[in-house]
């Protein structure tokens, strides 16, 4: 970590001073030992306070849309989902490849503060990372695991744990990419009748307070204006109930169809606990099954499924 | 415990067409006047099924009725313009803390307005004609972009200027065929007429850039800040000051505001 | 379950102009019978249809919705229909799996030509949300929670 | 000083008159619910959603309308009449709901729905027995396990809950229902070594003093446009917040048949001071966040003698990107040293 930590503090400095960029996106320590929030450098002097460990959940991607107005380039440090998330954004025409350096970092997967606050509690705990995995220590004692034991949920599941885009790649060890199947989960709601799935829902959806921290962290949601800030005409109203809240997950999910690259922030960000990535699956699932093999995110100039038709698609509506 | 949210219904009993995009509305609760109300006090008028927006009153509280000066801005306004007479709308209120009439007793007033600003001071200033004896001298300096655009037009011509010790100008940026008046911004006119700040206060209302110049102005030819009275604009929803919207600093322009002197503002965050 | 008997589900049916409106119009004009459930909403293409006008029409109280355009390879703007195809394959899927009775939301091919065919889906419609009763899933008659 | 069994809280619940909120589990945390037989989760620390959401709830009805014709017809919702227990909150959600009463229940107009339901609501608070690394509610004069002016103060000895009066309205109650046995000497000093060691488990600080003086000073400092950058203007901080009230109102209606609510509304909302016109006097997020922080530590104090920032560390807790208000006070005082 601090192997990495190094080295990007002595890119981003070096980037800077070539002029390759005027500010670098990356990582900072926190307030907490669960916290490494984006930060923006400004200058080759403050290069000292990037931090990579594996609290650098953040996907840096959707900061880039504010930086298209600055001047010169932004250097954005990218991991997997980062780097999907730039293509992303690419490929909507959000942003300029131009105005922006790409420093890839292999990905060994993030961890979930909960899962480390289950084993060791919370507080005073520090991670330390060893040959066979990682040493926890916290108020409820030590603790040997490995990784995968406490990575979020949608690390597991991560198919480019490695950048699939950038100008430079930072030498690392990414987790091995999951090859198993990463609709499992919505497979097993798949299998409920209508009531029960339509209750599962109920229950998850009624305790959305719409505060959007799941749209805004979103890298596939990057209108100017979003329908569901305008007023002219309505979509939504602002009520929050579970009718309005079902709009807004489903609606949401629709507009993200075929271009959502499952980095998982929507999940993370959402301080309700909804299982958003349980919906996002399913999209995904029935765009793969569909129309085809897609996974978003890979190349800046694909197709996107919902963009396009092939006269053959398959049609059950006759 | 009656809750403020809730507006009572008016109606519509006159329609007058100020200009292309500006109408004044006369409107009548069930007992005559659906409150009462001071000059610069503010009201939210409401079409429950498409909004609620805050107007400042145009009438004078010496009036029998209530009237609206509206500009078609936006979705309520819009839906305002199409209302016709007997029709039903809401209202509740009055808000705010209307003009600071003890201060102005006595006083020569020197009132200066632009476009659609001139509804607010409308309501002064036939309060202070009404209570003549009351106040000093009365000018008026007004500007609308084109002379489609002036509001008032009845009281800027007819009425105002026949009362003794009232002046009225009017001014345009852009003059056509039909204008005799003056061509110009208000301050070109303010600066030209240099009324001496002297037992005066200035009240003005207008879009934020032409106060701002006015407010240049009126510092050059030696108006103090507290001399100086304006009305301000922000988007409103509860007018009860808890809503948290309409805030400049910890001032809530619905409770606290609408009128300011500028020595008020200058202890306010520039946040206009 | 138990419903009024006399209870007749509430179909919205978007049509699209070129096709499903004029079949619409060619069953009414053959005096072909079925039921009147359907409120129809003319739409310039069934590629106009956004998501978001299906779940407003359940949320305002359609037991059913209809999404009804020209055949795929007949559409009027040529390609139209075919986004309309792949967008609520998408979308039927996702109304399911948020527990939405499949027979509540349909899309159907219906050309110019084919009164009878119009007739018969409504027909079909009709009878099958009828069997699964008023629909109280994504309603929005109330705005508070709980 | 009373004590009751916590195998009694169910006769307790079941006895009072009215709604019963308890914590109960929701989401990957807590939350406040009616009570329906089940007894509060013993992890329960505090809870996702404030407990202001049953006094202040984030969608309410105000009235329902019809157009008849030119008419209007207007039907005011009616209030809630039901007394309200909220049973288990914490002492900086009770300091939050006082801190909403000056805001409701003060100034020239009063809040006609929430003050009638604070006048029926019994807040019955549990001291925390330890804090969470993110609780901050000593940095603003609070203590984690005492609330002055709390109908009740309760403290959890583990098999028995030992219950201190602090209103009128409380003793009453207290008095009133047959549950409840004298605590003993040995329970009091128990409850009372609690409360002092809860005070010792609150270990993350902000620096208050001078902080208002000295954002008065500064509202056009850089410093606001480096804080806002990182900022992805969703409302979380604000909804999570025990002392957020902005609202808004809206109308639903069908074919001229509708209701008015209001709900909850977010000052980091793109479109919250957007005017008809298109003018927005707050832009961009520098002002935004810039508002959210100075309405807590300054226009609160200046209005109300009070910071509006009970430290309950939910923002910091639950912003996606670790915005952190006791960063920021920090920050904002090294910049005013300066």
């Amino acid at each position: 970590m601090q192997r990495i930590t190094d080295k990007m503090r002595k890119r981003a400095e070096e980037l800077i001073a070539e002029g390759k960029a005027v500010r670098f996106l990356g990582w900072e320590k926190g307030s907490f030992w669960w916290q490494s929030p984006p930060v923006e450098i400004k200058e080759a002097s403050q290069t000292g306070r990037l931090n990579w460990d594996l609290f650098c959940t953040a996907n840096l991607a959707k900061y880039l849309q504010q930086m298209q107005s600055a001047e010169g380039k932004t250097g954005v440090f990218v991991k997997g989902c980062d780097a999907r998330g730039i293509n992303r954004l690419l490929r909507d025409g959000a942003i300029d490849r131009d105005k922006t350096y790409l420093v890839g970092i292999p990905c060994p997967g993030m961890i979930d503060p909960d899962k480390v606050r289950s084993l060791v509690g919370d507080g005073e705990v520090t991670i330390t990372q060893t040959e066979e995995g990682l040493s926890l220590q916290g108020p409820l004692g030590s603790r040997k695991v490995a990784l995968d034991e406490v990575a979020l949920d949608k690390c597991l599941t991560c198919r480019h744990p490695e950048p699939v885009i950038y100008d430079e790649l930072l030498e690392g060890a990414a987790r091995e990419a999951f090859t198993g199947d990463p609709y499992e989960e919505a497979r097993e709601l798949e299998d409920l009748g209508s009531d029960e799935r339509y209750d599962y829902w109920a229950k998850e959806l009624s305790r959305c307070i719409r505060c959007y921290a799941c749209r805004n962290v979103c890298p596939a949601c990057n209108c100017i204006q979003c329908v569901f800030d305008m007023d002219r005409p309505n979509w939504l109203d602002g009520a929050t109930n579970l009718s309005n809240n079902q709009v807004y997950q489903m609606i949401r999910f629709m507009h993200v169809a075929g271009r959502c690259i499952d980095c998982g922030e929507c999940e993370r960000a959402c301080p309700m606990g909804i299982p958003l990535r349980k919906l996002a699956a399913k999209v995904d699932k029935d765009v793969n099954e569909l129309f085809g093999p897609f996974e978003a995110g890979l190349d800046p100039e694909e197709k996107l499924p919902l963009g396009t038709f092939d006269p053959n698609d398959p049609d059950s509506f006759e | 415990m009656t809750n403020e949210l809730i507006p009572q219904v008016a109606k519509v009993v006159a329609v007058r067409r100020e200009t292309s995009d500006v109408k004044t509305f006369t409107f009548r609760g069930e007992g005559g006047l659906p409150f009462a109300y001071m000059p610069g006090q503010c009201a939210m008028v409401s079409l429950p099924s498409v909004g609620e927006a805050m107007f400042s009153i145009t009438s004078s509280p010496t009036q029998e009725d209530m009237e609206f000066s509206i500009k078609r801005v936006g979705l309520v306004t819009e839906a305002l313009h199409k209302l016709t007479l007997g029709q039903a709308v809401g209202v509740r209120g009055p808000y705010g803390n209307g003009f600071p009439l003890e201060m102005l007793q006595g006083k020569d007033l020197l009132f200066i307005g632009g476009g659609i600003g001139l509804a607010p001071l409308r309501s002064l200033i036939n309060y202070c004609l009404d209570n003549r004896a009351d106040y000093g001298g009365v000018d008026i300096i007004y500007g609308a972009r084109s002379p489609q655009d002036l509001v008032f037009t009845d009281e800027l011509f007819e009425r105002w200027p026949k009362v003794e010790g009232v002046q009225v100008q009017t001014t345009v940026d852009v003059g056509d065929e039909t204008w005799q008046g003056p061509v110009g911004v208000v301050t070109k006119l303010l600066e030209e007429l240099n009324p001496d700040p002297q037992g005066r206060i200035a009240i003005t209302c207008g879009p934020p850039i032409m106060i701002k110049f006015v407010l240049r102005t009126l510092a050059k030819l030696g108006y103090q800040d507290d001399q100086i009275i304006t009305t301000l604009e922000k988007r409103m929803k509860c007018g009860v000051g808890k809503c948290g919207r309409c805030n400049i600093g910890g001032k809530y322009i619905c409770v606290d505001g609408p009128v300011f002197t500028v020595a008020q503002l200058r202890d306010l965050p520039d946040e206009l | 379950m138990s419903v009024d008997a006399d209870w007749k589900p509430l179909i919205v049916g978007f049509c699209c102009n070129w096709c499903s409106y004029a079949g619409a119009d060619l069953a009414g004009i053959g005096r072909m019978s079925y039921p009147a459930t359907i409120r129809i909403i003319r739409v310039p293409c069934s590629g106009r249809v956004n998501p978001h006008f299906v779940i407003r029409a359940f949320q305002r109280g359609a037991d059913g919705v209809l999404v009804a355009g020209c055949h795929p390879g007949d559409c009027h703007y040529s390609t139209g229909n075919f986004y309309t195809r792949r967008r609520y394959l998408l979308m039927q899927r996702l109304l399911e799996y948020m527990g939405i009775e499949p027979a509540r939301f349909q899309v159907r091919w219906i050309s110019a030509a084919e009164g009878a065919k119009f007739a018969q889906v409504v027909t079909q419609m009709t009878e099958e949300i009828q069997a699964l009763g008023p629909n109280k899933k994504l309603r929005g008659g109330c705005t508070c929670k709980g | 000083m009373k004590a009751i069994s916590k195998t009694a809280l169910p006769d307790l619940f079941a006895a009072l008159k009215g709604r019963v909120y308890v914590p109960v589990r929701e989401g990957k945390g807590f939350g406040f619910a009616p009570w329906d037989g089940e007894i509060w989760p013993a992890d329960y620390q505090n809870t996702i959603v404030p407990p202001k959401q049953i006094l202040f709830p984030q969608t309410e009805d105000l009235y329902s309308f019809r157009m008849e014709g030119e008419d209007i017809a207007i039907d005011p919702a009616s209030g809630p009449e039901e007394p309200i227990f909220i049973f288990g909150l914490r002492p900086c959600d009770h300091k939050g709901i006082e801190l909403l009463d000056l805001v409701f229940r003060q100034g020239p107009y009063l809040d006609a729905p929430y003050s009638k339901r604070r006048d029926n609501t019994f807040l019955m608070v549990l001291g925390c027995k330890e804090g969470l690394p993110t609780c901050f509610c000593t940095s603003f004069g609070l203590e984690p396990a005492f609330a002055p002016g709390a109908d009740w103060n309760m403290w959890d000895l583990g098999e028995v809950l030992l219950i201190e009066p602090g209103t009128a309205k409380g003793k009453e109650l207290l008095d009133g229902l047959e549950l409840f046995r004298e605590a003993t000497e040995e329970e009091v000093s128990q409850a009372k070594k609690l409360r002092d060691e809860a005070r010792e488990t609150i270990t993350l600080q902000a620096p208050v003093e001078g902080i208002t003086e000295g954002l008065q000073e500064n509202f056009e400092h850089p410093l606001w446009e480096e804080v806002a950058r990182k900022c992805l203007e969703c409302g979380a901080c604000t909804y999570l917040c025990p002392t957020c009230h902005c609202y808004d109102l809206q109308s639903t209606s069908v074919l001229g048949q509708g209701k008015r609510f209001r709900c909850w509304d977010s000052c980091m909302y793109c479109n919250y001071t957007l005017m008809a016109g298109g003018h927005n006097p707050r832009p961009t997020k520098r002002e935004r966040v810039r508002n959210r922080f100075l309405h807590k530590l300054q226009y609160f104090p200046e209005n109300h003698g009070e910071f509006g920032c009970v430290g309950c560390g939910r923002c910091l807790q639950n912003c996606p990107v670790h915005m952190d208000i006791t960063r920021f006070m920090a920050q904002a005082k090294d910049v005013m040293a300066k």
